[in-house]
């Protein structure tokens, strides 16, 4: 989808939207958003059974709550062309990067169909191909990664962009300080996406930070930035078309933090062990849920009759039968060789 | 005596140590609030308050920096890495600062600092969480290294840990944390570093390993014992100390030996043993002394490859057969 | 000197001197500051010489134009109590802790009458016994430990301080920025002092940061801060003064930016090969020279009748013989007795 | 052929390789105005511009970062840490990053990258600049492992290095920099990964080593002949991939073998090769193999200590002198 030239002109027409041209955006680009975000929610919400049914192994993180983190950013960039780094919570970048359900679940069952051949699992989804150049079990991790990105795209005279996603808890990370300052000196075509779901595992920002303004630890790097609500996507798409039109202008990186929140655990074993009740009420994951960033975007379209009930329920039908598939394919592909263990370990 | 799970005597050592001594206290990603991400220091927050149980940010360097620079001064921290794979990003802290300040200053400085947390594989968490590292800490000169197999050395080493002068690199495997054992609720129960322990008796050839590898060798010594190949198993406990004595004294009695561990077999702490073993009990071998370790790749997330990557009582098995033949 | 009790009541005193008051600071303290400066200046000048006899070894980094750091804050620490940590530019730091000059020039020749028994050499500098924990050969290297010094002074509920010193180049460590944002968190009593001489090794501030306003970056993590003329020993004194106030009142860091510069080469091979070349011009040297910390204050304390040519002289004779007899006793000490190579691996 | 220093030939090959491919940059510190901490990369911001000689501030995860992320959308950095001490600041891009990616993905990315720079022990520069971790490059799978001895094999195996797909540790020894050697012109002079050269021909006993312990395995054999012991002297050139055919024909002829390195001695690369030839040679040994490196200490600053603790063709001699005795 993120491909197709008809997004990639949407994308420019985007990069130049301001807020009152804001209702004007097309139809269909709105609808392909909403489906976007309940394909990431209907994909996350399938993968916690499998892993009950061990079918899925390792750690798990899901996105549920941060769909519009990717759904108003994602389809605005150039890809191939643009490339895009994200955490372990990385399932809705790669949907939204182009890669299918069925490689998405493939990997995370450890299958050789799966976009990393089975390697890589959860934390390491990646296709190149569509630009993604992967998920990262380090927290921090893909910011100095993102910094060598940057510096290609500049070294080559591209006008694409790196879009780096990281999460509040990453900020307190020295690689992250230093590929930022690097990336502030050089001038370098980078979006950084703060992901702030409120907490780093068990830890609120409040617990973690000597001073909570990101935005300022940004700009103390030289790199500008602004903080806006993930919880709403029209909002981050907004604020996205901004930020790209200034990478691609005027060639510097640009910060955006993004609130938002996460609603299961951190990981499967939080869910599990019911971790959750040592840092957050019930009370605070339902009122955040109030503010579902895809009921709001429904209502939005309902509003303006983009969208009708039966609509979404056709269109969950599609993503159930996606869903469904991919699962199926995932079981039926069979695991890596065994004597691909020792393959890749080196390129030729 | 008590039966507890290893990870419930880690726990022990460490409330016993604090309850001890004031200056000991505990820092680490989650280990408060969230009682531990392996519910290592579970209940300790209540017990001890947030001054001694330290809740950091996701900062490895950060966090090695506290607990040096406090032992430089005479605390005497516990610093708990979420698993040893994150000491990665603070290993300019534990080896050009720890491990050195001792010796850089004339003896001057003492640096009482325990660095510990899960280390090896777990399962299916992939290349950049299934690894340990250990034979890098032996490398290094200034570090005591120990890896507990069983639930009474886990309290009995980590108290000792605590009470030592020196930076102790100590790595609990992850896989053992729920392992059962009698612990002695002694709280002067302290299991003296460069001690191996013979874990079981035999007069064939001697297998030599430590933390989890030893329940490979213990399994591989069950299954040979059916076709009359006893094997002596020794734990090492601590790899730096080293206890070689008891390895040589073992080898000149049983004429072979197999090394084994479940990390990386390249230039690792096998490949030391089996160098030394060689260069101290020549004469005594019959055979070359067989290493057993895991596959030199990145850990793959397929639950087949992962396994296939991991060493089992399998691989142990051929080795002593190999030793044998 | 630093240690005794005179001072001690001093430095109380100076905590709480306000603008007004600086006038009246006592003579002796006065001078006892420019004899410190002088000392650090004298001993520095020796050094190459003793390198070029093959009696110093390895990298040795002076300390020549930056004298008002160290002797505008050390003398109002209180010593025991309070710990210094610094670089390996680290020789100025140790004789105002009160290290002296024989066992700094003993460890310079590496002989076992030096202070860290002939191990450390010129960049390990340390004196635990005067509050002085050691140079580092490691950029940013000190800033992680004062996290640790810091945390130990507040878990033990004193009041002492920790005073810790990097370069400018050490603002673009990413340990820096780890232990900021957690002494920020914990509030821990240290006083950071920035050592901005310009360059790190032979790149310009201006080449190596994102953004120019290290006060800023300090701020970015929850730690107040000023930036003060580091050329100028009684303006350091009045900062300190207040920067020391201030953590031992509110318990928590402060973050000082001395502008300066280091008059010498990096160490002594960019000396040696003429690598000073490349990066800075004999105007610029000569354009800070003519705002020498030592000049400047000698013109004041003459004009305040404090000093006169005699007094100078005197000192001078003094600070000569102090220097040409640490290096007597350094060159009559004897090397460390070769088995102590595997000595001090491991403390009992 | 023409005689230039080891120095030079590393800046040849980098020269060469940056005219040949436009993909191919330089970045680290003071590379580019300052000319090189070591001048090695001296005149080639003249020569390529800002944009392919990049100065970068002191941010060694930034560099590693720079690097790593550049190589895998299809750049082929090069990437100086002024010494291979401040790489321990890195070890998280480098191990978990530059080493596991291409693995990571099932082979989907690419990660073709140079990390390289002085390295081993200088003069009298301390615990924290003198030491160079190959052992623990060898370790961890995904890199490989680099040690030119000669001015020739600087120019040839970087010059391999950089057309190598994969990230390759390249370590420099700060003290053969100034070493004369022959040097062939040819752009397309490539010396290959995984062979060793034999550096000199003997019956007697074999001796394996790498970087500047080459010349102290050099120097001994010299002695060692006027008592009429030839020594075969193999230098390994590259520690991953290892060149374990011709160590091992070697040792089939001579029955005895020293390996010989600067380094640490516990757990290192000496540890590795003994336990190989042993394993591999067994029946072929009339002695065990001796293993020489340096102290397992902190290096001293002391010039009679660091003397102390660095290996020097006497320790060769003397390890020659255990394994025939
Ligand atoms: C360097 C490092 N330290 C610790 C961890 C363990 N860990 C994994 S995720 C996580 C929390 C990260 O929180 P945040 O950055 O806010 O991202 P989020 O999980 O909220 O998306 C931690 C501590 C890690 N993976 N890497
Ligand atoms: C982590 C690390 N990287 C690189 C070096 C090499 N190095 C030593 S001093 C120095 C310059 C430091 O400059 P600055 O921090 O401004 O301190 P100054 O020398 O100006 O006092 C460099 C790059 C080092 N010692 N440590
Ligand atoms: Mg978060
Ligand atoms: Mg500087």
């Amino acid at each position: 989808m993120a491909k197709s030239t008809v997004e990639r002109a949407k994308a420019s027409e985007a990069s130049s939207t301001s807020k009152s041209e804001e209702g004007d955006i097309q139809r269909t680009e709105l609808v392909d958003t909403y489906r976007l975000m309940l394909r990431i929610r209907r994909l996350e919400e399938s993968v916690y059974k499998k892993f009950h049914e061990a079918k899925i192994g390792g750690y798990l993180h899901r996105y549920d709550g941060q769909e519009a983190l990717v759904a108003g950013v994602v389809p605005q960039l150039q890809i191939p062309g643009d490339y895009i780094l994200s955490t372990y919570r990385d399932h809705a970048h790669a949907l939204a990067c182009g890669t299918t359900a069925k490689a998405v679940m493939a990997e995370l069952m450890g299958r050789a169909t799966g976009c990393a051949g089975g390697k890589g699992g959860s934390m390491h989804l990646i296709d190149p191909d569509n630009g993604f150049l992967g998920g990262d079990g380090i927290v921090g991790g893909p910011v100095p990664i993102s910094l060598g990105v940057g510096w290609a795209l500049k070294y080559r005279q591209t006008k694409n962009i790196c879009v780096c996603y990281f999460g509040d808890g990453a900020m307190n990370q020295g690689g992250v300080h230093e590929a930022f300052n690097m990336v502030g000196l050089y001038k370098l075509p980078i979006l950084y996406i703060l992901e702030n779901n409120q907490y780093a595992m068990g830890t609120s920002v409040e617990r973690s930070t000597g001073q909570p303004d990101f935005v300022l630890k940004a700009k103390a790097h030289g790199i500008t930035g602004e903080r806006v609500d993930g919880m709403d996507v029209l909002t981050v798409r907004e604020a996205a078309a901004r930020a790209i039109a200034h990478i691609r202008e005027k060639g510097e990186a640009y910060f955006l933090e993004l609130t938002c929140y996460r609603y299961v655990g951190h990981g499967i074993g939080d869910d599990n062990t019911g971790g959750q009740k040592n840092y957050r009420t019930e009370e605070e994951v339902a009122d955040w849920k109030m503010r579902d960033p895809l009921l709001k975007l429904r209502d939005t379209l309902e509003a303006r009759g983009f969208l009708t009930t039966q609509d979404v329920e056709k269109m969950e039908a599609e993503i159930k039968q996606e869903v469904d598939e991919a699962i199926a394919f995932a079981e039926a592909s069979s695991e890596p060789p065994l004597d691909s263990l020792y393959e890749n370990v080196y390129s030729e | 005596m008590a039966t507890m799970r290893y990870q419930q005597a880690l726990r022990l050592a460490m409330t016993e140590e604090m309850e001890r001594d004031p200056n000991v206290f505990l820092c680490g990603e989650e280990v408060a609030q969230y009682q531990g991400t392996y519910r290592v220091s579970e209940g300790m927050l209540q017990k001890f308050g947030p001054n001694r149980v330290v809740d950091t940010p996701i900062s490895e360097i950060g966090i090695a920096g506290m607990a040096t620079g406090a032992a430089m001064v005479g605390l005497r921290p516990i610093a708990e890495f979420m698993t040893w794979s994150f000491a990665l990003e603070a290993m300019d802290v534990l080896v050009n600062h720890a491990a050195k300040i001792t010796y850089m200053s004339g003896g001057r400085i003492k640096c009482p600092v325990v660095f510990r947390g899960p280390a090896g594989v777990g399962t299916q968490l992939s290349a950049q969480h299934s690894q340990s590292f250990e034979s890098w800490y032996a490398h290094a000169p200034g570090f005591k290294v120990v890896l507990p197999y069983s639930a009474a050395d886990a309290k009995g080493l980590l108290k000792t840990a605590i009470r030592d002068n020196n930076p102790v690199i100590f790595m609990e495997h992850a896989g053992l944390y729920g392992q059962q054992g009698e612990v002695p609720d002694d709280p002067e129960f302290l299991v003296p570093f460069g001690q191996a322990a013979i874990r079981r008796e035999g007069s064939d050839i001697t297998l030599v390993s430590y933390s989890r590898g030893v329940s490979l060798c213990l399994k591989a010594a069950e299954q040979l014992a059916k076709d009359k190949i006893e094997c002596e198993v020794i734990d090492l406990r601590t790899l730096v100390p080293l206890d070689m004595d008891t390895v040589i004294a073992s080898v000149r009695k049983t004429h072979h030996a197999v090394v084994a561990q479940e990390e990386w077999r390249n230039v690792s702490m096998v490949s030391e043993l089996s160098a030394r073993i060689h260069e101290q009990a020549f004469d005594d071998l019959d055979a070359p002394v067989e290493r057993v370790g895991g596959a030199d790749v990145p850990m793959p997330y397929a639950k087949n490859l992962e396994s296939a990557a991991i060493p089992t009582e399998r691989d142990v098995i051929a080795a002593v057969k190999r030793a044998l033949a």
